[in-house]
C-alpha cells in the first residue's frame, strides 16, 4: 500500500433562502409565521440600532463604533438558534446577537461610548463582554465549553469571530483543544470578506474557512450568511449535537460588511469598485422580507408599524444610554481586585483629592 | 534569635503532631490535594501535569485522586491553558494552571493580561477569574535556554494578576492555599532551584499565608537585605556569613510582589538605615528598582547610603556553563553589604 | 533661552530651504521611504500597512512606491509579524514591521523577547536581526480598549532590543533612521497622541539621532522633569506654566530608553538636585522606577528631595470616558514639582 | 443548490520501503548503491553519535540531551533531498539532519552541553540554532521562506517541530503565512506519538497531521517516517514544488521517539507496555540494512568498518568538544548587541572585577 489515502472529506455549504426570498423546501426549518416575523424583526431592530448608533458617533455623542450592516442575518440566526442557558462569547461586532441574547442596547452604546459600565450585564445574561484583541476570545469560548461539558450543565458555548481572527494562533489553538476535549460549543466565523483594508485572499490560501475546521477533526460547515434560515438551521444542529455530547462544530456564515469597519476608518480607500452595491443586492433584511410578502406574511402596514416601534426602542435605549450619570473617578480602581489593595486606596485617594480640589 | 523564629511561620505555629516534613515541590502538591479535596470546584490543567505528574513531580498522584476530569493535561499550547481557563473560572470552576516554566510563559501573555487581569474591571465586577497560575521560575538548575527565567517584572507592570513567591515549604502551602481561594487571578512562582532543597514540618491541614504580607525571614539591624523566593537563602547565606565581621543584617521576604508589603519594608530600612535588593531578573527594570525607588520615595532622610541591587545582568540568561557568571551569589550579596555600610 | 534650542536637534541644525514642515506621522514616513530608496534591503510589513496606507496613514503612499513586494499586507497575526521579520533580518532583509497598536503586541512577545532579542547572542554573533518595530502606544486619543496603552516597561526588563520614543518630527525622523540603519531589534514607539499635533522643519535628506542619547529639551535650574513621548509636552507645558511661579524647570526627553542616557539625566539632577519622572504607563514597576532607582544610587547626596513619579495609576487604562483620570496631567506635574519643592 | 460541496479534502500516505526492507518499485527514486549506503550510513551515525551523547550525560559531561533514536530516518531523509543552499530551521530534536547539513559534530555537543558557541555554525552552513520555545521556529520558517521568495535566491526554507508543536498558535499562524505569501518553504512535523508525556490523541483529535494543510490550502502528505526512502521521495517533491514557485508544502513523518523525552525525562512514567517494543520492529535503519543486504549492497564487513568509522568519528568529535577552551565570563555580554552599550561595558567590568578578585 505505497500511496493510499488516510483523510477524506468534504465540506458543505447550506443556503435555504435565496436573494429573491424563495427558499428550499426541502430544508426549510419548521419555524411558524410569528417566528418568521421575529427574525425578521430582530434584523429590523439591529439595522437601526446601528444606525442611529453610526449618527451618534457623528454627533460626538458616541465613541468609534464597529457598524454591523449587512451582518444582521449571522447574527438574528445563530441568537435564535440559542437554547435560554446558552453562554455566547462575542467579539466586537456582535451587538446585534447580544442585544437579542439580553444585553440592554442602552449599555451597549454604553461600551461603545467609552464607559465600562456598558459591560456589566443584567443577572442572567450569559454573555461575555466585548473582545477587542482580535481572536482572543476563541479560547474563551474553548474554556466556557469545557466548563459545560464538566459541569454537565444543560448548555453550550457560543462564540464569534471573524474572518480575520482565523489568522490569529488563538484561533487555532481554541479549536484543537476544543476537539480534543469534545466541548459543548459552537464557533461561529462571521466572515464579511474584509479585516479592515485586508480582503479573504490575503487573510488565508484557502477556498473556504469553514475547510479549517478538517485540521481540527470536528465538523465544519459554510451557510450564506445573508440567508438568516440557512444560519439559523446549521447553528441550530450545530448546537444540538455540542448538546448531545458530541462535540464542536465550526460554522462559517459568508456575509458582507456593508459599512465602514469602523467610524475610524474609511472602506473606500481600499474595496474594489461596485463590490459594496453588489453586496447591497444580497441584503439579507430585504431578502427574508421579500419571503414574508410572498407568503403574505408581510405588508407595508405592518412594516411602518415595525419601523416606529423600532425608533422608539432604540430612542428610548439612548434616552436610558444618555442619562447614566458618569462613572465617579474612583470608579477606574474599584473593580480591578475583589478588595482594593493599600497601594491602590493609596492612589485613589490621591485621585480623589486632585479631581474635589 | 533563629534565622526564622521572627518570620511568619512564627504566627502560624502549629503542634508538631499535625505536621510533615515536606520540600516546596510536595508543599506545592499538598496545597493542590488538600483544596481540591475541600472544593470540587478546582481544577488543575497543563503540559504533563496528569500521568506523569509534572515535569518537576508537582502534581503527582494528583490524576489518580481525582481523576482525569480534575487534573487535565493539555495539549501543547500555553495560550490555551490560560484563555481555556479564564473560560472555567468565569464560569464557576477554579482552575489551577501550570505553565511548565515561566520562560514558556510568553506565548499566554495576551490572555493573562488583555484578559485575566482585566475581566474584573472590564465588566464592573460582573465577571471575575479565580485562577491560579502556577510556575517554576529562576536559575541554578543548569538546564537548557528558556528554562531559567524571571519574568515577574512585567506581572508587576501590569495590574490585575497578584504575584506571590514562596521561599520555603510552609509558605508554599500557605500562600498556594490562599491563592487558590483567592476571587482574583494570582500568580504563583515556585522557585525550582530549591523545589526539594530542604524539608520542614507543614501542616497537615489547610492554612492559608496572607497575600500582601512580607516576613522578617532575619532580624538584624546593620542592613536590609529585600528579596523573594530562592534569593531569601541566598540572602539568609549572606546574613549567616556576614555576622563573622559582626554585620547584623535583617532579610525581609517579601512573599507577595503584588500587592506589595511597602509597610514591613519601610519598617526594616527605618531601623537599619541601608537595604539592599536582590533578584535574579536583569537588572534594568527589574523590580528591584521598583523596591529601591519606593525606599528613596518614602525613606529618603532615614537613609545612610544608596539602596543597592544585586541583580542579573542585563544580558540573556546564560546557557548552563556560564550560569554562574550570571546568578546572584551569597559574595554578590556580600560585597554589596559591604559597600552600603562604608558608603 | 527658547524651549527647544538648548535640545537635541540644535546640534542638528540644517539650512531653511531643505526642510518640510511635517507632523510626527510625517515624519515617520519620511524616514521609511528615505531608508527604502536608499537601501533595497529594507521592507515594510504589517497589518493595513500597504493599500490602507496604516490606520494612522504612518504608510501611506509606500506601496504606490515601492510596490507589494516591500511593502506586505500581512494576515492578522502578530507573532507572524514578527516571527516572519525574524526570518527574513536573519537573511538579509531590514523588515520595519508595523504592530498597529501597542496595546495588540502580546501574541508577539514570544517573537520578540525568545528570539528577536536573542538570536545574535544565541549564535555568538553569527546570525542577527536587523529590525524595526513600530508601534503607536500611549492614551489621549479616546479609542475603545486596548488602543491606548504603554507597554515599555516589559521591554527594558528584556535585554536585547533597543527601546526609542521620539516626541516631536525631528527625532521621529532621526531616530527612526538610526533604527532602520541599526544592527539590532529596535523598538520604535511612537506617540500617537501628538502624531498630527504640531509641525515642525524636518531636512528632506537622511539624517540619523543617536540611539542612546537624551537632550535637554528645555533648560533650567529648579528641578528636573524626566520623560519620553508624549510626556515630553506634558513637561513642557508645566515647565512653561511653572515659570509664572518662578520656577525653572528643566525637561530632559529620554528619546532612548534602553539605552539609556544616564550621564544626561545625572547631569540635570546634579544641577536640580531635584526630579519628577513622568509617565503613562502604571506606575508600579514602571520604567520610572528605574530611573527613580538609578538617580537613588548615583546622586543619593545631591538630592534635595525625593524621586516623584507622576504616571498611570494601577490600574486597566480605563475607556474613553474616564481616560482623563488616569493620564497624567500637566496639573498633575505642577503638583509633584510643588511637592519636591516644598520637600 | 441549497447544500453543496464546496470543498473536498483527501490527504495522502506515501510508503516505499516497508519493514522487512522490502521496495515498492514504482515509487522507488533514482539512487544508485552509493545513494542507498549513504543513507544507511547517515543513520548509522546519527544512532552513534546520539548513544554517545547520552553515555556522556550519565557521566556528568553533558546537560540535558534530547535523543533522537528512532527518527534517524526522517533526518537523512529530509537532509539528502535539500540543496546545497537550503536553510535549515531546526527546533530541538534535529541533531541528526543539522549534522548532516554541515553543523559540526563538536557544536552540537557543545550547545546541549551548555555552551553558547554551539550555536556559531561555520560560514556557509545554512542552518538556524536550536529553537527550544516549542513552535516558535515555524514562523521563522515562513519568514525564511519568503526572504527566498523575494531575493529571487534559489533555495528552499525547510523547517521541522514535532507533533506537540502543531498544537501551538505559532504553527498555524506561520503555515497560514507562509500559504498566503506562497513562500519556498517545506514544513516537516516529526510526529513521533509523543510530546513529553502527551500522547497524539490528546494533542489532537484528527485523524492525521498531514491533513492540517487543508487549513493552509497548500499540500499536505502523510510519510512512514520511519522508511527513508519516502521522506527523501516526499521531501524532494515538496522542496522542487518551492522551488518553481509553487509554494509550501506540509509533510508528516510518522516516526516514533524510542528514547525519553529528554535525558531528564522518565517515558516508563507515561508509556503503555509494549508500545516502544513494537516500534523497536519499525526501526529505520534495521530497515534500510534489510534492503541493501537483499540487494546485496551490503555484508557484516561493509558493517563492521562502517561502525569503527562512525566510533572514530564520534570520538574525534566528543574531543573537540571537551577541548574547547571555557568561555570568558565577558562573553555573556559580548554578543548582547553589535555594539556594546555603556550599562553592559559597566556590568561587564563589575563582573570581571569579581572573577578576578
Ligand atoms: C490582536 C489584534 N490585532 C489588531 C487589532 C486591530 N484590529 C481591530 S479589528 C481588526 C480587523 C478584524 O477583522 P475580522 O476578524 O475580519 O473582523 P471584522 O472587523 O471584519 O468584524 C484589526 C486588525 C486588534 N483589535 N487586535
Ligand atoms: C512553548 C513551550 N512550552 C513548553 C515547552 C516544554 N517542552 C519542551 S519539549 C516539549 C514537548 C514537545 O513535543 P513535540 O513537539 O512533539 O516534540 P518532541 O519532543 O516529541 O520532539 C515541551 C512541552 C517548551 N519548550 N516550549
Ligand atoms: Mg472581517
Ligand atoms: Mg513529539
Amino acid at each position: 500500500m505505497p500511496r493510499t489515502r488516510v483523510y477524506e472529506a468534504v465540506t458543505e455549504r447550506l443556503e435555504i433562502l435565496d436573494v429573491e426570498g424563495r427558499v428550499d423546501q426541502a430544508l426549510m426549518p419548521a419555524l411558524d409565521a410569528e417566528a418568521l416575523r421575529g427574525l425578521y424583526r430582530d434584523m429590523v431592530l439591529m439595522r437601526n440600532f446601528d444606525d442611529k448608533a453610526l449618527k451618534l458617533q457623528r454627533q460626538g455623542r458616541m465613541g468609534t463604533w464597529p457598524p454591523i450592516k449587512g451582518q444582521e442575518a449571522v447574527q438574528a440566526g445563530v441568537a435564535r438558534a440559542m437554547g435560554e442557558h446558552d453562554w455566547l462569547i462575542p467579539a466586537f461586532r456582535e451587538h446585534g446577537v447580544m442585544a437579542l441574547r439580553g444585553v440592554p442596547l442602552h449599555l451597549i452604546y454604553a461600551y461603545w461610548a467609552g464607559d465600562e459600565r456598558g459591560s456589566c450585564y443584567p443577572e442572567g445574561v450569559r454573555c461575555f463582554p466585548v473582545a477587542v484583541p482580535v481572536g482572543s476570545q476563541w479560547q474563551h469560548g474553548a474554556g466556557v465549553g469545557l466548563s459545560l461539558k464538566l459541569s454537565g450543565e444543560d448548555a453550550v458555548a457560543v462564540t464569534f469571530g471573524g474572518d480575520g481572527s482565523t489568522s490569529e494562533g488563538d484561533f487555532h489553538e481554541a479549536l484543537n483543544c476544543a476537539a480534543v476535549f469534545g466541548v459543548k460549543a459552537v464557533f461561529v466565523i462571521q466572515n464579511n470578506q474584509w479585516a479592515i483594508s485586508v480582503p479573504l485572499h490575503q487573510q488565508t490560501a484557502t477556498a473556504t474557512l469553514a475547510q479549517k475546521a478538517h485540521a481540527y477533526g470536528m465538523p465544519g460547515i459554510q451557510v450564506d450568511g445573508n440567508d438568516v434560515l440557512a444560519v439559523y438551521v446549521a447553528t441550530r444542529e450545530a448546537i444540538q449535537r455540542a448538546r448531545r455530547g458530541d462535540g464542536p462544530t465550526l460554522i462559517e456564515a459568508v456575509t458582507y460588511r456593508l459599512g465602514d469597519h469602523t467610524t475610524a476608518d474609511d472602506a473606500s480607500r481600499y474595496r474594489p469598485e461596485g463590490e459594496v452595491e453588489a453586496w447591497e443586492g444580497r441584503d439579507p433584511i430585504q431578502r427574508l422580507r421579500r419571503h414574508l410578502e410572498g407568503a403574505g406574511l408581510w405588508d407595508e402596514s405592518q412594516e411602518a408599524v415595525l419601523q416606529e416601534e423600532a425608533h422608539a426602542w432604540v430612542e428610548s435605549q439612548v434616552k436610558a444610554f444618555e442619562e447614566m450619570a458618569p462613572q465617579e473617578p474612583e470608579a477606574i480602581f474599584s473593580s480591578m481586585y475583589a478588595e482594593l489593595p493599600p497601594h491602590l486606596v493609596e492612589q485613589m485617594n490621591e485621585l480623589l483629592a486632585e479631581v474635589r480640589s | 534569635m533563629s534565622a526564622r523564629a521572627a518570620g511568619g511561620r512564627a504566627l502560624h505555629a502549629v503542634p508538631e503532631s499535625t505536621t510533615d516534613k515536606l520540600t516546596i515541590a510536595q508543599a506545592v502538591r499538598d496545597a493542590m490535594a488538600g483544596e481540591m479535596e475541600r472544593d470540587e470546584r478546582v481544577l488543575v490543567l497543563g503540559e504533563d501535569v496528569g500521568v506523569d505528574g509534572g515535569v518537576f513531580r508537582a502534581t503527582e498522584g494528583l490524576i489518580e485522586r481525582f481523576g482525569p476530569q480534575r487534573v487535565i493535561d493539555t495539549p501543547l499550547a500555553e495560550s490555551s491553558i490560560i484563555g481555556m481557563s479564564i473560560g472555567l473560572a468565569a464560569t464557576g470552576f477554579r482552575p489551577i494552571a501550570e505553565i511548565q516554566f515561566m520562560g514558556f510563559v510568553y506565548p499566554a501573555v495576551n490572555q493573562l493580561f488583555a484578559h485575566a487581569a482585566r475581566l474584573r474591571n472590564r465588566t464592573r465586577g460582573n465577571l471575575s477569574v479565580p485562577m491560579v497560575v502556577r510556575m517554576p521560575y529562576g536559575g541554578g538548575i543548569h538546564p537548557p535556554e528558556h528554562h531559567s527565567e524571571s519574568y515577574e517584572a512585567m506581572f508587576l507592570n501590569t495590574p490585575g494578576i497578584k504575584v506571590v513567591v514562596p521561599s520555603n515549604p510552609y509558605d508554599a502551602k500557605g500562600l498556594l492555599t490562599a491563592a487558590i481561594r483567592d476571587p482574583d487571578p494570582v500568580l504563583f512562582m515556585e522557585p525550582k532551584r530549591i523545589y526539594r532543597a530542604f524539608r520542614e514540618p507543614v501542616p497537615r491541614d489547610g492554612y492559608t499565608v496572607p497575600i500582601g504580607k512580607a516576613a522578617i525571614a532575619r532580624e538584624g539591624e546593620d542592613v536590609s537585605l529585600i528579596a523573594w523566593g530562592a534569593m531569601v537563602r541566598v540572602c539568609l547565606d549572606a546574613a549567616e556569613v556576614l555576622t563573622r565581621s559582626d554585620v547584623a543584617a535583617e532579610v525581609v521576604d517579601l512573599r507577595s510582589l503584588n500587592p506589595l508589603d511597602r509597610e514591613t519594608v519601610l519598617a526594616s530600612v527605618a531601623k537599619t538605615g541601608r537595604a539592599v535588593v536582590v533578584h535574579e531578573a536583569p537588572r534594568t527594570a527589574g523590580f528591584g528598582a521598583e523596591i529601591a525607588a519606593q525606599i528613596g520615595e518614602h525613606a529618603l532622610l532615614q537613609l545612610e547610603a544608596p539602596v543597592r541591587r544585586v541583580a542579573g545582568f542585563d544580558t540573556v540568561f546564560p546557557l548552563a556553563r556560564s550560569e554562574q557568571y550570571y546568578l546572584p551569589s551569597r559574595e554578590r550579596v556580600i560585597d554589596a553589604v559591604q559597600r552600603v555600610l562604608s558608603y
